[in-house]
């Protein structure tokens, strides 16, 4: 059972916001944490379950998704993301922050939401791409895909898993 | 004294061994536990673990570890030891 | 004097929204309009007023901007750029939203939203960054910087303005 | 019968002639406005102007034109008719 749980207790980075918990999440929240006075531009991104994949070539419908995560070290992950973002690759961002979901996730609603804040457009809609991909690449969470037809639910891989392409030694 | 440590099981190993954690022994005769070794007697315990290990790795102590015990940030070796928090991590799907 | 105009009459799209007013702007809106339960992705952007400027290399403290446009054209143009976007470059989008407010917009508000939604993350993050920079070359909006030292208000003028590089003839 | 056409003006321009809008004729010779001749006739009447059509382009009808009389999106010429809406653009600053 996955236990609501707000940010890592490790990190005192005040402009950065990761939160991982069952409950509905919030692009307004994430919004107002980001906005800043001295903020011109920004970017979010809003992954919502939608209600239908291809699976094996064919187009199932989808009736919900459910999300598992490794709780303590996909919130140290996120944490990492971040600052990287921040540090390395996006220096004029001002804010970041990021929202998972685990347990299930009706159709149409955000599994995961990413926003960013800079003065100007580039750092903000970058970073949110950027820190999406790391995310799929990297972070501890799973997604199972519950279908309409009754099929057996599965557990999905990302293509950007960094461990899945030339599989593990 | 028993030298233990937790091992975790996330999404298909979980399905595979159908339990969330639980806690193993280093052998008496070790101080830690070669990480080939361990996913050995993991595969022993769980045989539908097989399957999973084709594209699962694992982390130790919250960071990811191939099957040779190499760590994928930075790459230096590492073995289990007495506390540590063992987690079987398939490829991710989140976002 | 602005009047709030919510969408072009001339405009049969369903899966298109533009709106140009002098009342604040709402990004919950624009991502309510754009969520579909076909929609694996929601991108935004969101251009906020910032509190200061570089201007002739000073940076000067803004007190607030103030938008001007030419309503019947710029609405015009916003559908044109939506279609353009939807049928010509990301078509796997499933709606698209913008809205630009004019007359003053305060430090820390919104003067323009851009919303996104489409199936997987690629079109929904690459036509707002489109949308937006079409935007900024093509639709007749002016913008006044208001500065807190009390030295005369300036219009600006964007460097992507598609007749500004070489000089009209 | 009087030929007229509306000359709207933004931003800049409308600093520079202290007016939103006014209506002015074609001359009474003549079917159409050349474009060169409004933007001499506008400058004439408003002096301001001269330095706003350093980058100002015009719209004719929602169709921007360039001094010419030059369509931008896809190069028909065209000259002022009576009953067209003119604007003078400078560069644009929106989002």
């Amino acid at each position: 059972m996955q236990t609501s749980v707000a940010s890592s207790a490790t990190s005192t980075n005040p402009t950065h916001h990761v939160e991982l918990t069952t409950d509905p999440i919030s692009l307004a929240a994430l919004v107002d944490f980001v906005r800043s006075d001295e903020a011109g531009a920004i970017a979010t991104f809003s992954g919502t379950t939608r209600n239908s994949f291809i699976v094996s070539g064919v187009r199932k419908s989808v009736t919900e998704l459910s999300y598992e995560a490794y709780a303590p070290m996909a919130i140290a992950q996120f944490h990492t993301i971040l600052n990287e973002a921040q540090t390395t690759h996006f220096p004029t961002v001002i804010k970041l922050a990021v929202a998972h979901r685990t347990g299930v996730v009706p159709v149409g609603q955000e599994s995961v939401i990413i926003a960013a804040s800079s003065p100007g457009r580039k750092d903000a809609q970058n970073a949110t791409a950027w820190i999406l991909d790391e995310l799929k690449r990297r972070v501890p969470i799973w997604k199972k895909e519950h279908y309409g037809d009754g099929s057996v639910a599965t557990w999905k891989e990302n293509g950007e898993c960094s461990w899945l392409a030339g599989g593990p030694h | 004294m028993a030298k233990n440590f937790q091992v975790l099981y996330f999404a298909s190993a979980r399905d595979a061994t159908l339990a969330r954690e639980e806690t193993l022994s280093i052998p008496d005769d070790c101080h830690t536990l070669p990480v080939p070794q361990l996913i050995r007697n993991l595969t022993a315990r769980h045989p539908g673990l097989q399957a999973v290990f084709k594209s699962a790795i694992l982390a130790i102590n919250n960071q990811y570890v191939d099957h040779a015990g190499r760590e994928l940030d930075g790459g230096r070796m590492v073995e289990v030891k007495p506390g540590d928090e063992v987690a079987v991590i398939p490829p991710v799907s989140g976002g």
